[in-house]
Parts: C-alpha cells; structure tokens; sequence
C-alpha cells in the first residue's frame, strides 16, 4: 500500500523529476531546494545546483537552509564565488533550469513578484524581483511552484516582473530574450505545460484524489486541458523517504 | 575607529548607502542601527536584497529611495515597513527603484570598471522597465540586436563586514560574497566593519583573500558581532528566530516604535545588544567547530 | 588524464586557446609544448601578453592568429619567432589582432558574462583600432558620449596552470591571478594542469579559492613542473636564466629549430624535460620556505 | 663631495620625485620600479603601487623582480586581486601616475610600441601595448622613461600605441579619452615637459654635463627649451643608496 503524503511533498518530487542529470539548476529555497537533494539522491547524481549568492554545489547542505546565504549552503560548497559569476553563465546560456515563485502567474506563464495594483501607489508592494527575472529571463527553461488559486494562477499579471510568454509563444524572440521560457507550473492541484504554438498554459496532469472542475473553478482564466489527462504520478516511498530525511521535522513540507 | 565616528563622519544625511552586498549573510546590522540612532534622514539605500536591516531604516523615517531587487523578510516573509511606506506613505512616501539582482550586480560591476554601463539580454519585456527609468533597452551598438543598457551605480559609501581586518584598511572576507566585491569598488567611501582587528601580517599572508583595495577603505571599525541575526561563516549562524520574532513584532507602525525602542534606542552600543540578546543565545550562535581552509603557501623562496 | 590525451582530444587543428592568463606567473609551457608535438595547425592564440610560450608556437608552425596585448620574453626583450612571421612570414604569415592588456580582460569578462560588448573609455585615438577591426570607437546609446565598444571573446579552449585541483575538476589558484578567471568562465572548454592533485574535500575545504567552477572544467592534467620556467607560487620560482637562454638560441630559425629539437622535440613528456633540465636547477629553482595563509574556518556550526 | 651616478640611477631618482605621496601609480617594471621604492622610502611612504596582473602593494618587494608575476611581488602584496579589478579603477580615475617606455615617443607624447613600418608588413613587429595604451588613456598623467636619440625622440610616431596629445592639446577631449595626458619625458639627457595650451614636449630641464645643442641634435624634431633652463637636479646620497640597495648587482641601473 501506498504511503500518505502531503501536497507539498507530490509537488517537491514533481519539481525533482524536472531536473535532469548533469544539468545545472538554479535552484532558490524552500521545496525547490528540497527538489535538488530528492534528485541528486535518485536520477540526477551529478547536477549541479547554483545560488544567487555566488555558491555552487554538487550536493545539497547538510542541514535544511534557511535562507541561501546560511552557513551549511557554504559548508562543502564546490565554489563561493560572485553572483556576477553564476549570473554571467547563465546569461551565457549555461543554466538548464531555474525554479520561481511568485504571487501570481499568468496563463502565458508570466509572474508578478513586485506590486499588485498600481506600481506608483500599489495595494500591495511585494518584495520584488530578486534574481526571478533574470532566472526567468535567461534559464534555458524555468518552472513555477505554486498554490493553485483563481488569485494566483491568473489571466494576465497586474505586473509583469518576471517574463514568460509574454502575451504569445514569439514574444520572447521579439523582446530580444536570448532563449527559455515556462516549461511547466506545478500547482497544489496538477501540473501546467505550455503550447509550443500558443506559448499559453494547459493542464497536463492532475493530482491524485482532485476534479477537474475543480482545477478549473480555481484558474482565473478558461484552461485548457490535454485531451488525455493523466494523474499526476504520486510521490515513490524512495522520495519520500528522501524528502523527510531532508526536511525532518516537515518545515517546508508539511 | 567606533561605529557612531564612522558613521557620523562618513554617512551625511542624503548619501547613497550600498549595504546586505553579501545578500543573506554579513549584512551590517550593526551600521544600520547606528544610522538609525543618529537619525539619518533622505538615505537612497542600494542592495541586491535586503533581510530586514532596509525594512528597519524605511520605518525609522531615514529613507528617501530604495535601489533594489528584493525588500523583505527572507525566511519570515514581507517587510512591514516597506509595505507601510510603500502602500500608504508611512512614515513617509519613499521612492523606490525596482532591479533585478543581476542588473544591481551589473550596475555596480560596471560602477567599479569605470564603464558608463554594461549591456545584457535579461529583464527584455519585463514591467521593471517600466517602473525603473534608469534601466532601458536599445539596439545594440555593435549589431542593433536588443539589449539592455544596465548603467553604472557609484555609493557614495558602501558598508561591507567581514570576518577581520587590520588597522591599515586590509580585509578578509570568506564564504558568501555576492556583490561585496562589486560593490566595494564601486563606492566613493567604504566602511568595512570586522569581527576582528588583526596584525598586517596576518591579512598580507593571503593577499586573494583580500576583498577591497585597502588603500579604498575609509574606516574600519571593529565590532563583534555587529552582523547578527545575519551569519558570519566561521563566526556565528544565523538566527532565524529573530526574523520571525521581527516580522511579529512590526506587523502594526506602533509595534515596530516598540521593536525599535528595545532594540536600537534604548541602546548605546553593538555591545548592549548583544547583553539584551542574552549570553545564552548569543553562545548557541556562535561557531564552535574548525574546519580551516588547506594551507596555501605564498611563499616566494 | 595525459597531457598527451588532453591535448589530443581537446584542442583539434583550427582551435582558439587562450594560454598565459596569469601574465608572468602559471604559464602552462607544457601544455604548448604538447601542442608543438602534436604537430597542431591553425591555431588562434589568445591571451594578454606572452611570456616566449607564443613566440614557440609561432616558431614551431602551429599558429594561424594570435590575439594579445604582447608578444615577447618579458625579461629578455622581442620574441624572434614572432617577429621572423611578422616580417618576413616565417615559418609562416600570421594574423595579427591587436589589443591591449585591458581590452584583452574585458573581451574575455564579457564573454563568461554573456554581455555582447562592454563600453570602454581606453585605447580613443590609438592606432589599435585602426589595425584591429574588432575594436571600435561608437557613441554611447546611453548618452552619445564617444565609448570604445569592447567585443566579448569565447575561445574554444583555455589552458589553466594552477596549484591543485580534484579529480572532479575542483582546483585552487593562488597569487597571480591576471585574467585566468575571466578565460576560465569565458571559454567552452577549459583545460586545468595541475602541479599536485588532491582530494576533493581539499579543494572543498575552500570554497572562494576555486578559480573555475568545476563543472566547466574539461580535462584535468596532473604536471608537476608543467608551469617552468614560469613561477608557481608556493611551488617554484621563475627560471630567468631559461629566458635569456631562450632569447640567445631563438634568434635565427635554425637555432630555434635546435632549441625546439632539444627541449621540446626529442622530449616525450614533462618527467624527461625535468630531467634535461637538470635536478640541482631544478631543486634551486623550488621553494623550501612555508609562508602560510592565515587560517580561515568555514565551519558552519 | 658629490657621489658619482650613472645615467640610469639619474633617471630614477627624476621618476621617484614624480611620485607625491598617498598617490596610486601603476608602476611597471625596470627604472619606474626602483623609482617606487626610492619614493616609498623618502617622501611617498603612502604611496601605492598597482600592477597589471592584478597585484596591489604599498611596499617594495623584498628582492628584485624581473617581471612582475614574479613570487616576491605576490609575497607580502597588499592585494591579488584581477587584471580587471586594478584596471577598471584607473578606468574609473583611480590611478594618479603610470610609467612607461617605447620604441618611439613624439612631439606630442604619444608612443609606439607596436610596429616599425607599415603594421601590414612591418619592418619591425614590435611586442604591442600590454597596458600601456590603457596606462597612457586612464591614469591621471604618465611619464615615459627613455633614452635619448633621435630615432627615438621622433616628430610623429609612425604608429600610435598609446596616447599622448595626439596631434594638440584639445586632441584628448576630442576623441573621447577622459582625464589625463603625459606629464613628463624623462630621457638620459634632461627631462621634457609639456606645453598646456600647444600639448607639445619641451627641454624643461637638462642633465648635468649635458650640452644643449646635443640634446637638440638627438631630438627627432626642433626641440622648444624653457626660456629659464636649468639642470636637472642630482640624486642626493640617500637617494643613490637606496637605489643602490634595491638593485645591488646594478641589473637595471648600471
């Protein structure tokens, strides 16, 4: 019989199975961090994890950060170097993936980390971009962890900080982005792809135990499902049992 | 040096302050207080991100203009503070520059060589550049291809703490470094503030591990401690708890006066904050273990 | 891996190598050497300046281009196989692309920072940009100002001579320093030779003394000596008396021809030129004395 | 009674006094090194020294160098840092004075290090720049050290490595370098200075022993003279002992 498990956990090993072997990641806190460890362990022995800071890492801390500037992040680090030098590669082109947040994402994958309602007297003033847009930006791809909700998986972003797919699948191009874009947003209640053509969000598998029109209800915009909508594949006891090794007393996790 | 004299003498009322260049780690709390205590006011604060120490200077009234990626709680969640002045101009309206932290780390690299700017592909279509006037696409010079024109950020003074220094302005800096680098030669002044003061000796045994021209710092001041809650590698962790007792404790403008009054005005020196803090807790900070760095010889005979 | 293989499997005819990063010091000599062997053609050299490695390349006829600030034997005078192709294009024409040591730094920083360019105020009105086409004077799109538009340089392989490094491809640089970090971010495939290797929790021990990240590292060559007669801090000075050897028996093409056969020719690998090279020179060359760098703990707890 | 000196150590003791204190100066090898260190001990014990390969010092080093990556100059440095680092200061105005040699040095203080002849098919391929043409564009002011002749001392440069004047003083400005110039020649036969308002190179002081029309008859063009001429002033015994202690087999200096 299978072992229970959390939202945040199916979604940790989702984000892990994301990250392929050799591929360098910018990986960013909390269950994208935890990600990193579950696919380091399993699939993906020899990636390489970068940090805004300046760290690089062939192996995730030996005890659960906090933030990325947290001593165990140094500890055994490969390389504490500048941020202009993990940024430069990556702009060059030599990051595969980057994980993102945000307070809202938009259908074509765009994120808003930075206001919501006018910039010059704003309702909310977030944090800001930190390195979200240039991950966005210049990532060879980026992927999107969030709750799903009709206030956060929206029809447009109030703020663009972080661009996706900007209003199509050839925006990018037209901005002058070097490359990337959304390859997925891993919700509390499935997983979003993107139309190669449209560069818009679609459904393309669900979680275990949820309805579609429950997806549905909680999307801010009309979206659009794969003709064949598979359950998402449920957490292995080998992840599982990794993701509570790295987060024992279940901080991010639970 | 003593921190008030640094600060009194090199941080006049509307300087641009570069500080947190290390983001999460060694940001000078200790410096920020100070500003703080002396009522600083129309300070333009310039950083990658800040944890906390810019959500304090905004709710102290010292800041005219923020010059950053990321404002906030980094582990706790948003700054209180920068939402009130944000939001509803409390205590007062501050003008604020959005950046990424890759166009802060370039603005300050470009500050430092001297270059008027450096061009990069990131932030193309992003709103920040429509909220930030300073950051502008154009056609490249060199193939009329689309860039980013990111141009240069001169501090008037960027305070930088590290593991130790010596008398002469040379510093040793090791683990996260961020944009310290970047940033301290980038700035007109800088302080470096160190939890130790050693012989010359000891800083000219690895001239690598130097993190700004000594000739370039203006004063050093010691001060243990003076980073807390952020770590400092090999010195102290970081103390989590305090950023979450911070985000409780300045959810309401009266409670941040509270939160201020216990921690900065009611107290005279780094050295009573960390009394207040309580030897216990300042103890299961600190680092007790060695692991040192393998010996580099620089031996030249 | 061999310094054979390395060199066999990485740096194919037609190659762009960026070598001598350092400047004066870490010059990977053996690495040129092999190259020489090799019998490799149509290489374009990059690198600041050239202490007589690339006046050897040149002589041996394995050069297309060369990309520098400075050709010569930095303590002896001009590089006679530089100027015989230069002049008279023996033992055959070179292309010659002018910089200076700073626009030679910044074309390398541009290209590990993925910038297109970086604008520069240095080298208006030089000649250089007359004979160097890819450097070019332009009005700033930020302000029209005049800038000189620095283009970013991704050599194909560069060539790095450190103290130690891994298995893994971690490595250590200490002292000079020049633009090696700038090659070893900007290149596609990077070349570490290493005077001694250790384990991977040396190099891990710490973590801001790595020069590249260890996953743009290629191939890691262990070769002890591999740097003479350049120094190697810690490890061995510099051989002055091998350039001015080399300056008196390089002057003709004929003497070059002996010297090559002698030191490079009749050698089949680093082990037999230390030995011709002599031990008594050898152990006078190597330093005895320990100067260590300060002790820095990167414990986290 | 005076100390005998050679032309060399006359010459050094002219590049040390052209260093005032607290200055930044990119320093070089040969003379100007042994000038640092004269200076350093006299009348310029704060001045700091910069060196291409990213080395920084505010002493000597303690046994002579023949290149500057040689290890005494690593040993005791104030700093190692990047080619990047020392330059991008003097790009941004960091560096008072650099020194510098040449084939050719003109009228006007421009300098050619880079070919003899058409550059393509050179007479003489001469070494290039290495950081002089960025000392000659960003610091402050420099001074060229060398030896007096006419084929040295030239009306125009067949090819123009580092910047002087140009062809006048308003040359500079005009093509866009920001700040600085040539201050001085400092020859084996007097010391020229320039003109502010013509940017041209004048005798502005003359060696001991040394014959006007000589100094005339060995400059590649017709050399102006100061109307008040006088001789350049000689190395005191303090300033010959200290250059006598740092290069004590006379390699540089004899």
């Amino acid at each position: 019989m299978k072992q229970a498990y959390t939202p945040a956990e199916l979604m940790v090993v989702v984000a892990a199975r994301e990250i392929k072997d050799r591929e360098v990641v910018f990986v960013g806190m909390r269950l994208p961090l935890i990600a990193f460890a579950v696919a380091k362990r399993l699939h993906a022995p020899n990636a390489i994890g970068f940090f805004e800071n300046g760290v690089v890492r062939d192996t995730p801390s030996a005890s659960l950060l906090y933030t990325m500037g947290d001593p165990p992040n140094i500890e055994d680090a490969l390389q504490c170097c500048r941020m202009t030098t993990v940024m430069g590669l990556m702009q060059k082109g030599e990051v595969d993936l980057g994980f993102l947040g945000g307070a809202e994402v938009d259908r074509n994958g765009n994120i808003n980390t930075s206001y919501v309602g006018d910039p010059s007297a704003p309702r909310v003033k977030l944090p800001g971009s930190g390195g979200a847009a240039d991950i966005a930006s210049l990532a060879r791809r980026f992927v999107v962890i969030i709750e799903h909700n009709d206030r956060r998986l929206v029809e447009r972003v109030g703020y663009l900080t972080s661009p996706g797919n900007g209003d199509g699948a050839h925006w990018r191009a037209n901005e002058g982005l070097p490359r990337g874009g959304p390859a997925a947003i891993i919700t509390t209640m499935g997983v979003l792809r993107f139309g190669f053509e449209s560069g818009e969000a679609y459904l393309d598998t669900i979680h275990p135990g949820v309805k579609l029109e429950d997806v549905k209800a909680k999307t801010g915009w009309p979206l659009m499902v794969t003709p064949v909508l598979k359950p998402t594949p449920e957490p292995t006891d080998e992840e599982l049992r990794i993701i509570r090794e790295v987060d024992p007393k279940r901080f991010w996790t639970s | 040096m003593t921190m008030r004299d640094a600060i009194a003498q090199h941080v006049p009322d509307g300087s641009s302050v570069a500080l947190g260049l290390a983001l999460e780690a060694l940001i000078p709390f200790a410096a920020g207080h100070e500003l703080i205590r002396q009522n600083r006011r129309d300070l333009t604060l310039i950083g990658p991100i800040s944890d906390i120490l810019f959500d304090q200077l905004i709710g102290a009234g010292c800041v005219k203009a923020i010059v950053a990626a990321w404002v906030g709680n980094v582990s706790a969640g948003l700054g209180y503070n920068y939402r009130r002045a944000a939001e509803t101009g409390v205590p007062n309206k501050i003008h604020i520059e959005d950046h990424s932290n890759f166009t802060m780390a370039l603005s300050l690299l470009a500050g430092g060589l001297g270059a008027p700017f450096i061009p990069a592909r990131t932030l193309l279509g992003s709103d920040i550049l429509k909220t930030n006037a300073n950051l502008r696409a154009a056609a490249s010079p060199l193939d009329g291809e689309q860039v980013l024109l990111v141009p240069a950020l001169v501090p008037d003074v960027a305070v930088l703490h590290v593991q130790r220094a010596d008398e002469t302005g040379g510093n040793h800096c090791w683990g996260n470094l961020g944009v310290s680098e970047e940033g301290g030669l980038a700035a007109t002044k800088v302080i470096v503030v160190a939890e130790e003061i050693v012989g010359v000796d000891v800083i000219k045994s690895d001239p690598n591990r130097v993190l700004v021209p000594a000739h370039r710092v203006t004063a050093i001041v010691h001060e243990p401690g003076g980073a807390h809650p952020s770590p400092v590698q090999g010195y102290y962790g970081r103390d989590t708890d305090f950023y979450q007792e911070y985000h409780t404790q300045s959810q309401t403008a009266e409670a941040f006066e509270q939160w201020r009054q216990r921690w900065i005005g009611a107290i005279g020196s780094r050295a009573v904050y960390l009394k207040l803090l309580g030897a216990e807790r300042w103890r299961a900070l600190a680092v007790k273990d060695k692991k040192l760095a393998a010996p580099a010889n620089f031996s030249a005979t």
